[in-house]
């Protein structure tokens, strides 16, 4: 079984833009993507999720680094200003490295 | 007053609402509070349908429906002034918060029903038909606004359009107004059950979610400043004051125009805030929730409905 | 025709039907959705419980039960032999579709119910009965020429009974039925209240919800191409002539064959899906779902049961 | 016996309790279980308070609560000695099980509710405030044995106030009475419907799920042992003849004594197990869920019910 | 504190073979396993989750590498054919290593 | 673009102590967290999230490995004796490195 590196980027965002991001994620190359629930805080304070307008998800895509690299030059530009939003980088590996 | 306050479901918003000064860990489920806006959204609407269906002339409701787009206009832009000018506020919050002002509280107008049942009050029969009339507009509005003032992009007219007429709300609101005017009072049988006369028992439920939500909100009244918290009580009453000349001009009933009244008061809190964390993203959702759903809301529920009622009763009796 | 189209539980499904052509988001949350679920099938079994409690000689059940095994026996084995030879399906996606079509839909069985209380057509007692005894014996068939066209593994017939007979739905059903039996009328009191007299109205909050998710699965339309929505229309007249047969031949009142006749032309939505991705994992879950959700339920629904009380009324009067 | 087996809430619960043993997968979501736990416990208010506002002289009530008070400091009390001295508990365990079995369960309090109604057996009309007394010293008396016991740190008494009188039960409990007793029979009208009149069928619902609950609870029974086992069952007998002995000397009616006699014997599984999990966490939950919720619950429903009626009729008629 | 390298396995799938999966970690040699609801989109389409039969799952897993790769193994042979399936290997850092 | 390196600790335990956890996790100056529902299993039994007192959650919290470390000593101390809980480091990469 070979396993082959490739880039594994987090969102966590407002839930309000999951469909902006989705079809940001698609138009920027990325060949698929994972959501969770979630609640946090940070710089915009409390976002507990009890209520539909303070609810976050969690948003990962495996892709290759050079496309995670275009994916978060645009959210930076796109949402950092204005949405509570946090996102990073980690390295993983697959099996089936065609598919991301 | 004080009768009004024994009201059972205003006992239920107040009992939610006290939650945040016990620090009692209380929420109804998040899937419930949908389902309960689904269910009290559609309910409204049948009631509704079933009153329509009994009325023989519909062009009687031409009118009231013309001077009620009118009031969902005025308000927006009235409110945007007054934001603007004595308050202060940027262009993308001024747009923002004035949309949740035009637009209605659905949840307000089955309080205020409930309020005239009690009563005895009689009102026409198209009243929840100038609900799903005065939520339209205003969202538009505040939308245009916001575009033309806070922002360099074009507004895309298909998608305000789809937003404005085919927001979950107003779906719901003009479907149940469908059921219930096609099935008509020996049709709606055990749905009616359910739908209508179980209604105060779940709208009751619904408040005490909505008095926890509410009261949540108040956490954040420091950050919003005092004019905002003035605006919120001060709006409404000016709204309502605006939805009484609207009524009395259109030849509304004395409950019709109290109910008016009440819809040109209430602040959306549901359609407005989503629809505007997408349209005017720099506006800061801090201020226009607490305003319409800490400041607004409560104030609505607890005192502004008796108060409606008894200002439309002096200017009816003028 | 139009007049069934006036029936509120059915106007709460074209409600929701028209949700994924007008892009309106709604949803009920999968909480409400399974509850409703849980609290309808009890609701069956406690109505047809408090049937059966009313039945003098229980041995006139015997033969129909007969029968309707033999339905749910024969109408797999069609459907198979239909998919695989006119529709050149795989032996996988035949035999899971086949059992979807053996088995039964219990919302499309309670809408049936609703139509005749509202015609006053009477029907036998015992139908409840039939609903449980015609989903088991589909699923496991299903199964079984799965496990033996499509696959090279022995099946497991232990787990496959408990599949058959211990799933959710024929639990509840059953459950619902003997507490209904147990309790009689007498006891019932206000959980009939909830259960049997409010039934109707959290039907059709359901159907609301049921409108949603076929009209969703339409999406999936060009993937399944024409022949298979033809057989979601096709297949289910076709079963519904055979359940016809057997009801005039176990001497089944009018409202008894027409009862037998939509739940033969019913399939399976939730049980058979869940237990055919497990049980046929090859099979493509696109293809059976569009056809039984997508097609087949909104066919019953709104065409399929007047449809199916006609030509009983056609046959028995012949 | 028989007879109350025969009960529909009684049904349902045994429907439930039969799923571990059958392996159904069956369960209501989460956000279902907890907004009946809401609505359960504002409708019991509800009720009191009704009954309460037809109460003329409120001294009477004096006495019954001291005694309740006293009944609710003695069960934990007796239960942490016969856990530490007969069981060789730990001082840990033995306090957080204490807490449990000196608190009451509300549902326990709503089928023996159901029990008398149906027998036409009348009760005090201040039953209800008695839960609410019985409810708060009991969780603070196991708090504070467990931190003398069996820990370093000091109690926070402020903190355990909040958590004994604020917590989410009673605060619900005893904001039902309020309204309840504040709208009184005239005005509760429909929301009297939703949450006095179906009570018994949502009751039947959630009961349901407290059967699956419980009985997988009692796959644990292994782990907690022989001795824990006996004390389910023993210790709500023992309670049970307490609360007869106090409704005795306190004046209650029969029926209010058989009611005061379960509440006692009934053992908290929401309030109880949430605060000890922080108060006392060196206690192994799995020991007082599985007693509280695995053996003393389905025995109280079940059996314990009619026997501690049973119970008071011998007594009263000594 | 001293810390210790595991593998973090990860696997997004079908929520209706939750059951199998588990099995089929205890059987392998996991320890312990985290669940977490999601919904996503990829090859299979979108899952989105809103009905029973399209939501995912996201199984975590802390084990040593060579479990990690026997399980990994074991999921394609069993799963990747006829499910929606994705896994990925990351590496961590643990506290307590003879726990995992 | 510029990606700097920090710490992602993820903590699974008990839905009971989410309260207590946050509270600890700002002490010990954590910037932010994420919080998602979880089930799972491990040396505590099977805590499948089916009652309210075998939920388990995951916290996430991006920050300095010496913030991280003393995070999971802190937690070490306090909760592992008591509570079903597993806690553990990867590396990642953020985008604005003053945030965390
Ligand atoms: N340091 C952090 N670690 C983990 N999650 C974070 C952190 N900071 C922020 N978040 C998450 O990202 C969301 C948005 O962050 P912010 O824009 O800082 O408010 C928060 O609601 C949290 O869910
Ligand atoms: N590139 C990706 N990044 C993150 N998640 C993915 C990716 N591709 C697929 N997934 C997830 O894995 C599930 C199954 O993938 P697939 O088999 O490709 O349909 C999807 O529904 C997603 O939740
Ligand atoms: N090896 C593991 N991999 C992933 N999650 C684990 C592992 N062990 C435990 N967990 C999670 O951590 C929780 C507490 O673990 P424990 O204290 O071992 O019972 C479990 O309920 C799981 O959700
Ligand atoms: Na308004
Ligand atoms: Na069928
Ligand atoms: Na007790």
């Amino acid at each position: 079984m070979e396993l082959v590196k490739r880039t594994l980027l987090t969102i966590i965002s407002e839930a309000a833009i999951e469909r902006l991001l989705v079809k940001d994620l698609q138009k920027l190359g990325a060949h698929g993507y994972t959501i969770m629930e979630a609640r946090g805080g940070g710089a915009h304070g409390e976002r507990m999720a009890d209520e539909e307008h303070n609810r976050n998800i969690q948003v990962e895509v495996i892709c290759e680094r050079a496309v995670a690299e275009k994916i978060i030059e645009h959210l930076t530009q796109t949402y950092y200003r204005d949405f509570a939003m946090v996102s990073y980088f980690s390295e993983v590996e697959v099996v089936r490295p065609h598919k991301f | 007053m004080v009768d009004s306050l024994l009201e059972p479901v205003v006992l239920f918003f107040i009992l939610g609402f006290l939650t945040n000064f016990l620090k009692v860990e209380l929420r109804l489920p998040e899937a419930i509070y949908e389902t309960l806006s689904i269910y009290l959204l559609v309910g409204i609407g049948i009631k509704g349908g079933l009153q329509l269906s009994k009325i023989h002339d519909i062009s009687t409701v031409i009118i009231p429906i013309l001077g009620t787009i009118a009031l969902g206009i005025t308000i927006p832009f009235v409110a945007y002034f007054i934001l603007r000018q004595l308050g202060r506020f940027g262009p993308a919050d001024a747009a923002a918060i004035a949309a949740h002002y035009g637009s209605v509280s659905a949840v307000t107008f089955a309080v205020v029903q409930t309020y005239l049942d009690r009563l005895k009050i009689p009102y026409d029969g198209f009243m929840t038909l100038l609900v799903v009339v005065l939520e339209i507009p205003a969202i538009a509005v505040g939308i245009l606004i916001a575009r033309l003032r806070a922002s360099k992009e074009k507004p895309n007219y298909r998608q305000l359009a789809h937003e404005v007429f085919l927001n979950k709300s107003t779906y719901l609101l003009f479907g149940g107004l469908i059921i219930g005017y096609a099935a008509g009072a020996e049709r709606i049988g055990p749905v009616g059950v359910v739908f209508v006369d179980l209604f105060k028992g779940f709208l009751a439920l619904f408040l005490l979610e909505m008095g926890i939500v509410a009261s949540r909100r108040l956490g954040d009244l420091r950050k919003v400043g005092l004019f905002l918290v003035a605006f919120g009580i001060g709006m409404p009453m000016l709204s309502a004051l605006l939805g009484i000349v609207v009524g009395l001009v259109c030849g509304l009933s004395l409950g019709g125009t109290a109910i008016l009244a009440t819809l040109a008061a209430s602040a959306s809190y549901i359609a407005a805030p989503a629809a505007m964390r997408i349209a005017v993203p720099q506006a800061n959702p801090t201020y226009y929730l607490t305003a319409s759903l800490g400041i607004t809301f409560p104030f609505n529920v607890i005192f502004g409905i008796p108060l409606y009622y008894w200002l439309t009763q002096l200017i009816f009796h003028l």
